[in-house]
């Protein structure tokens, strides 16, 4: 047994511990807490995987802005559980067989693995150079599955619209109800202060590098979304309404230059969402600038829910 | 297998970029809503519903004149690394309905979503424009996708748009509607990935053409079939997993409505035909065949019964839609057997899409006759219906044909579905299905003259709240008479729908 | 044992945890959660199939890593949806649970 | 004008005439137009050359008219009963608001009865069949009475029933054709190597069995026949029912005979030819009486059908289709009759003279159009065993017939205002007069052997020992059970409580299966039900 299967084995053994007690937990601010530990155990599992970018985007989401929404979902909600509504102890121990049958099922499946192992990594590699990228993930995120890329962003934005929708009537286009947590001086204000600088350097940081190491659009919005969202927490700045112009371009902004670009390709490139030959590095730059904006404010947006009041004029 | 040979499936054919547009325009019209606070949202809806017909009249038009799939290649990288899209007979056909419902919905919607001037618009219309074009786009790229993941964003942004028209109105049952609707959707998702992680797992690509030269019957093509298919029909609403369909389809907004029963749950449908059909050939076995057109048998009776056990008309609809779902899952025995070439020679191909694009039409026509019903007399519980055919007697007519066509009466596009469906069994010599589509035929007929027997009934109609303008009823009827003017197909297993499929049967056994 | 194989074991219970949640707590807002710890075992299934497939130089294939990423995207979408869903409905009914409902009484 | 024209015109006029109905002005003076429109079909019958066909183009479904000899036959009298009717109808509607929806109703009806004589391929046939069914629905319920919604209800559910063993039997049919062919007639030619011929036969007598009422699918009649409107009565008793006929008669093989199915057939006749008998006496209700005469009388026609399949007798179509056009105007006319038999007091005779001979008619009355149908299906009905019952069963109509006469003599019901002889005396001397012009047509035989003294003594005995009956009815009459109209039908309160309760045990399942635990646990299962079910191969 080496070291790195020990490592292995505590890690898996750690995240599986975290995951059931958040399952299992009575009530939710535990779980979503212990929710926001097993995102970051998590992302090391990604890097043991040697998915670096995965693992960025895990930290990122699952222990950063899941748990953000999450955590603001459960201090607004009121009420307390019905224990009526709890599935008998026969209902439980069946679910729970059914479970382990699955779990099982999906064992086999992995444990069935093919004698030469299916992989795309060379096509991919090998095609690299054509974009001018360093990094293959961007690479198949931008150059060669382009389309989803573009179609998701679209998903994302539908979501936003689809959270808006939400709202009520009286309340459309007015300012999200973030719930603020903060007195106005406490620690959260303290950081809101100092680390937002910080994280839009990582931020930029992120979506630049990503062209070549890890990183990238998405999880440079993510930290993005993140800062942005703790100083309009800290109530260092106040939440926009969701119909202000600049919020509306901001939201968009990526998501058209990306579109255009790869319209532009019909003409350029002879193919939509292709690049014209020396030119594709510098258009998935720009690409991948503005969607970082944009997923960025769509992100915080998400998380800050449907309009809930009007600005005050 | 060499997961590393560079397989050349196709390339880009001459009309292939109309297939980018059908995805692409509704797109550009939401991102344009957005940019512009919604100033104009419904005259960029239009005027999107318009080019979006057009394009899909002219891939129709490109199917039918060059006798070959529409094939388009993104970015000019081949799968199995890039995507391609592909547009056969049956997604140019499917394409062309989605176009003209959604259409006739766009205008239908106008009243009550519309907007008198370049204002902004209030919450329910914006977000329904918004969602009408993301369920569009969702569907096209259903139809034309030819990458299960590619497939798999396709179908979540269906969801996306799915889920918050249902609520859109607001109301606390809707909202549970919706969340149901969100969880149980999502479970599918999730199941439906599982399956796309083993198939790339085990055949290194996701592209359905590659993969049907590559899969094999094995477990692990099994197991990932299974899972995907189950997370599609929990998508489809296939009975026993249909519990957020009722609520949620009674519960949306009348143009809602009409486009989640028509449309929204034929796209999941139109996947699970692909995977079995064109992505895993010969992976099919007789009792996964049996069992999916159980499942379909069960829908029939247990949605027909329910269906005429309801007291309120949105339901009644909600509930025929899950029969009429099951009919479609008889394509799965019946044009597997022996008795043709390929199954899509078989008169069942056929008749299970013409039973999708005749129930798309009537089911549309229904449940926007039932949302000017309502409108007029502001509820829509069948008991106090009494007369109403003498007030709106356009829209009772044409709810009527649409019954007829769900009947499978004559002359209609269910008759001929039902029909071809029917002979199918014959041939196949599964005499069950039919009893079951008999029996589904006399229980249809029995929810609709329910309604038919209160509305045309001689007793002094209901007084209206709001009388109902003229071109609302006309653009109902149009509708119906689309179900009604696909009777007029002959007979016959279709050349067009199997266009861009391959003459041999490719089974992974042989 | 691989490291991989591991951690594909490690995802495939995680799916069952997710998929217990998912089925048994009453709880909208757990079943979300649990949703959120499904879909991380099939990403970490993706991701041994992704490390399997390490070649020419790259320590995983690309490809399913891409995937992964556009699925995290979708699953934060559909959680900031469903999450938005629950607050709506908690705030309009007092509800956080899913009850069996019936839909005949359902909307007017 | 050219034959094509006038097939075509046949089905063109009544679908314009309802077309025109879209507009509001149009609609008010619809009712007056009821005479006309089945004019064109009269034409067609008495103008056209046997064989006229008409292929229509795709985008009219393709469907095929074809003008035979029994279709003529059936046709024109269809029509001219339509057209005494309509005018009935009219007069009875003029002014009245609701007057158009009785014309949509009616029109729709007229449209798919006249179509299914014509009609020469499946679809076709399918299309007519089913339109003169479903729009009957809106005639039966026309006046909204609870009775008349009952009736309609129970109507309509058989008629569908019998549509689905219809289309079924039309797939099996088609299926079995070569070339794909939907012609009705090359679909009835490759039924002696059809694999699913016995299937088919079943469906087809079961479907048309219950168009025309053979027992126990009789259930239908007696409850629409009385309730619906006198005219839509006449129509849907004396002409739409023949759909039911020309059906048996266009698709049963009679070149291939078929024993078992001809004595299926000539078993389930007879017994309801003496089963529509032993009821019908027992009612009170004119309306109700001529329904059970109906049931009797299509009891025999089916007989007749099924000792000519059996047989492989190619001739009992047309006699057959000869014995209906009797009964068409027969049995219309008396539901006329029924409308005007109180009102006009003083030409009470001009009702029942008229009826008198009209309703001896279908019991045999000699030298009227019963007794020659009987004489043209003698040969086909044998000396056996049939044969006696056939004779036997004349009493048993005359007997019957001469109830409904008493009937309608004392029924108190008031019979409707503004109602008028002429059409009634119009279908009465048609039905008289027209027998005596085919009869040579169809047998082939002189008429005159219709007047021999040996048949005129054949035919009168039964009418005398009915009428002797009948004596005794009337004596002894009251000691009988008084019947529910639709006899076992009354039973259905029992079914609607099953059927009420296996539809909330439904419910239920359905309630339990939407769960959330239980819907996602399905869910689970399913997949795996699925991988298993893929794994076990071809």
């Amino acid at each position: 047994m080496t070291y790195d299967l020990a490592f292995d084995i505590s890690l898996a053994g750690l995240l599986l511990a975290i995951a059931l007690w958040t399952i299992a937990a009575r009530t939710n601010f535990p779980a979503i807490v212990l929710f926001m530990i097993y995102g970051l155990v998590l992302a090391i599992v990604w890097v043991r995987l040697s998915a670096v970018d995965v693992a960025l985007t895990e930290a990122a989401i699952g222990g950063g802005v899941t748990s953000m929404l999450l955590l603001g979902a459960a201090a607004r909600l009121q009420g307390k559980n019905v224990a009526s509504e709890q599935l008998g102890l026969p209902g439980r121990l069946a679910a729970a067989l059914l479970c382990i049958f699955v779990t099982a099922g999906l064992a086999y499946a992995v444990f069935l693995r093919p004698e030469v192992a299916a992989t795309l990594a060379p096509m991919a590699k090998e095609n690299l150079a054509e974009s001018g990228l360093g990094n293959p993930v961007a690479g198949v995120l931008f150059v060669y599955r382009a389309l989803d890329t573009l179609l998701e962003k679209v998903v994302l934005l539908l979501a936003l619209v689809g959270v808006w929708s939400l709202a009520k009537d009286e309340m459309w286009g007015g300012i999200p109800g973030l719930r603020v947590y903060a007195q106005p001086s406490g620690i959260l204000v303290y950081l809101a202060q100092v680390l937002p600088p910080i994280g839009i350097m990582v931020g930029i940081y992120m979506f630049w590098a990503g062209a070549n190491y890890p990183g990238g659009a998405f999880q440079g919005g993510t930290v993005l979304a993140a800062m942005w969202l703790l100083v309009m927490m800290a109530r260092l700045q106040d939440v926009p309404a969701t119909s202000a112009p600049w919020v509306r371009l901001c939201l968009v902004v990526g998501p058209v230059a990306f579109l255009a670009i790869g319209l532009s390709g019909f003409v350029f490139a002879g193919s939509f969402l292709g690049y014209p030959e020396g030119h594709a590095k510098p258009l998935i730059i720009i690409a991948e600038a503005t969607l970082t904006l944009s997923i960025g404010v769509t992100l915080a947006l998400l998380v800050a829910g449907p309009p809930e009041r009007m600005p005050q004029r | 297998m060499a997961p590393d040979a560079i397989v050349l499936s196709d390339a880009t054919t001459a009309d292939g970029y109309l297939l980018v547009l059908a995805i692409i325009f509704p797109v550009i019209g939401i991102l344009l809503t957005l940019a512009f606070g919604g100033r104009y949202v419904e005259r960029i809806a239009l005027v999107l519903l318009l080019a979006g017909l057009v394009v899909a009249i002219a891939i129709f038009a490109a199917v039918l004149r060059d006798d070959q799939s529409l094939v388009y290649i993104v970015g000019n990288w081949k799968p199995p690394l890039g995507i391609a899209l592909r547009a056969d007979g049956v997604s140019a056909a499917m394409m062309l309905t989605i176009a003209v419902i959604i259409c006739a919905i766009g205008l239908y919607a106008r009243g009550e979503f519309g907007q008198s001037q370049a204002t902004v618009p209030t919450r329910a219309s914006y977000a329904f424009w918004v969602l009408l074009l993301a369920i569009w786009s969702g569907l096209n790229a259903m139809a034309v996708g030819a990458d299960l993941f590619n497939l798999y964003v396709a179908l979540e942004l269906l969801t996306f748009a799915a889920v918050p028209l249902v609520c859109l109105k607001g109301y606390e049952e809707t909202i549970k509607a919706a969340l149901r609707y969100m969880l149980f959707a999502l479970l599918g998702s999730v199941l439906y990935l599982l399956g796309i992680a083993l198939i790339y797992g085990a055949y290194g690509t996701l592209d359905i053409a590659l993969l049907s030269d590559r899969v094999r019957p094995e477990p692990i093509a099994w197991i990932a079939a299974a899972l995907m298919t189950a997370g599609l029909l929990a998508k489809t609403a296939l009975f026993p997993l249909h519990l957020w369909l009722p609520p949620a389809h009674a519960g949306a907004p009348p143009p809602g409505s009409a486009v989640l029963s028509a449309l929204v749950v034929k796209g999941s449908f139109i996947l699970i035909v692909r995977l079995w059909f064109d992505a895993m050939p010969g992976l099919l076995s007789f009792a996964a065949a049996q069992l999916l057109a159980a499942l379909g048998a069960g829908a029939i009776l247990f949605g027909s019964v329910l269906a005429l056990r309801q007291a309120r008309l949105k339901l009644l609809i909600a509930y025929s839609t899950i029969a009429q779902i099951g009919y479609l899952f008889f394509i799965f025995p019946l044009a597997s057997g022996d008795s043709a070439s390929t199954p899509w020679s078989s008169i069942a191909w056929t008749g299970g899409w013409l039973q999708l694009f005749s129930h798309a039409f009537a089911k549309a026509a229904m449940f926007m006759a039932a949302g000017l019903i309502a409108e007029a007399v502001g509820h829509d519980q069948i008991a106090d219906l009494r007369g109403i055919g003498r007030a709106l007697p356009v829209t009772i007519f044409a709810f009527g044909l649409a019954g007829l066509s769900l009947m499978g009466v004559p002359p209609s596009g269910g008759f001929v579905a039902k029909w071809m469906l029917l002979s199918a069994t014959v041939m196949e010599g599964q005499w069950w299905w039919a009893v079951v589509m008999l029996v589904g035929g006399l229980l249809a007929g029995g929810y609709v003259f329910m309604v038919l027997g209160k509305a045309l009934s001689s007793t002094t109609p209901p007084v209206l709240r709001v009388s109902i303008p003229r071109h609302s009823e006309v653009l109902v009827l149009a509708v119906a008479l689309c179900a009604v003017l696909l009777g007029l197909v002959p007979l016959q297993p279709s050349e067009f729908l199997t266009i861009g499929r391959p003459d041999i049967h490719t089974t992974a056994l042989q | 044992m691989t490291s991989g194989v591991l951690l594909g074991y490690c995802g495939a219970v995680l799916v069952g945890l997710g998929l217990f949640g998912l089925v048994t707590n009453p709880e909208i807002l757990r079943k979300i959660l649990a949703f959120n710890v499904l879909g991380n075992g099939v990403f970490l299934l993706f991701g041994v199939i992704a490390r399997r497939g390490a070649a020419a130089g790259l320590g995983a294939d690309p490809v399913p890593q891409a995937l992964v990423i556009t699925g995290i995207v979708v699953a934060f979408s559909a959680t900031a949806m469903a999450v938005g869903l629950l607050v709506r409905l908690n705030k309009v009914s007092g509800q956080t649970i899913m009850t069996s409902d019936d839909p005949t009484n359902s909307g007017k | 004008m050219n034959a094509e024209m006038l097939l075509v015109l046949t089905l063109a006029l009544p679908l314009v005439t309802l077309a025109g109905c879209l507009s509001r002005q149009f609609r008010r003076h619809v009712a007056v137009l009821l005479v006309v429109a089945p004019l064109p079909a009269l034409a067609t019958a008495c103008l056209l050359a046997d064989g006229s066909t008409v292929v229509l183009p795709p985008a009219l479904l393709g469907l095929t008219l074809v003008l035979d000899r029994p279709g003529a036959m059936l046709l024109g009298a269809a029509a001219l009963l339509w057209i005494t009717a309509g005018a009935y109808a009219g007069r009875r509607f003029r002014g009245n608001p609701d007057g158009a929806r009785f014309a949509v109703w009616w029109l729709m009806t007229l449209t798919g009865n006249l179509g299914a004589f014509l009609a020469a391929d499946m679809v076709g046939f399918y299309l007519f069949f089913t339109l003169a069914s479903l729009a009957a629905y809106g005639l039966v319920v026309f006046d909204g009475s609870p009775e008349a919604k009952r009736a309609a209800a129970i109507y309509v559910g058989l008629a569908v029933f019998g549509e689905a063993l219809l289309l079924m039997a039309f797939v099996l049919m088609a299926t079995a054709t070569p070339d794909s062919s939907l012609l009705i007639g090359d679909a009835v030619a490759s039924f002696a190597t059809s694999p699913w011929r016995d299937y088919a036969m079943a469906f087809l007598i079961l479907a048309f069995g219950l168009k025309i009422g053979l027992f126990p699918f009789h259930v239908w009649m007696p409850l629409t026949y009385s309730a619906a409107p006198i005219p839509a009565a006449a129509v849907l008793s004396g002409s739409a029912v023949k759909v039911g006929v020309i059906g048996l008669i266009r698709f049963l093989p009679f070149e291939v005979p078929m024993h078992n199915w001809g004595e299926v057939l000539v078993i389930a006749g007879l017994f309801s030819t003496f089963y529509g008998v032993a009821i019908g006496i027992t009612q009170a209700n004119p309306k109700t009486v001529l329904a059970y005469s109906s049931v009797s009388q299509m009891g025999l026609l089916a007989a007749v059908l099924g000792m000519g399949l059996s047989a492989g007798e190619k001739s009992a179509a047309l006699v057959a289709a000869f014995s209906a056009t009797f009964h068409v105007l027969v049995k219309g006319g008396l539901f006329l009759a029924i409308g005007v038999a109180t009102p006009t007091k003083r030409g009470v005779w001009l009702v029942f003279v008229p009826a008198v001979v009209l309703a001896l008619g279908l019991g045999g009355l000699p030298l009227t159009g019963g007794a020659l149908a009987k004489l043209a299906s003698k040969p086909l009905m044998g000396q056996g065993i049939v044969g006696v019952l056939a004779t036997l069963s004349a009493i048993g109509s005359t007997l019957l017939m001469l109830h409904f006469l008493r009937r309608m003599w004392s029924s108190t019901t008031q019979s409707e205002a503004r109602a008028s002889l002429l059409p009634w005396l119009a279908t009465a001397l048609v039905a008289i007069v027209l027998p005596w012009i085919l009869y040579s047509v169809v047998t082939d035989e002189p008429l005159r052997d219709a007047m021999l003294p040996k048949e005129i003594w054949e035919a009168l005995w039964p009418v005398l020992l009915g009428s002797l009956a009948s004596l005794a009815l009337w004596r002894w009459g009251r000691l009988l059970p008084r019947l529910p109209a639709g006899d076992v039908i009354a039973a259905d309160k029992g079914l609607v409580r099953l059927a009420d309760a296996s539809g909330a045990a439904m419910e239920k399942i359905d309630r339990y299966l939407r769960e959330w635990p239980v819907a996602t646990a399905l869910l689970v299962g399913l997949a795996t039900l699925l991988s298993v079910s893929a794994s076990l191969g071809r």
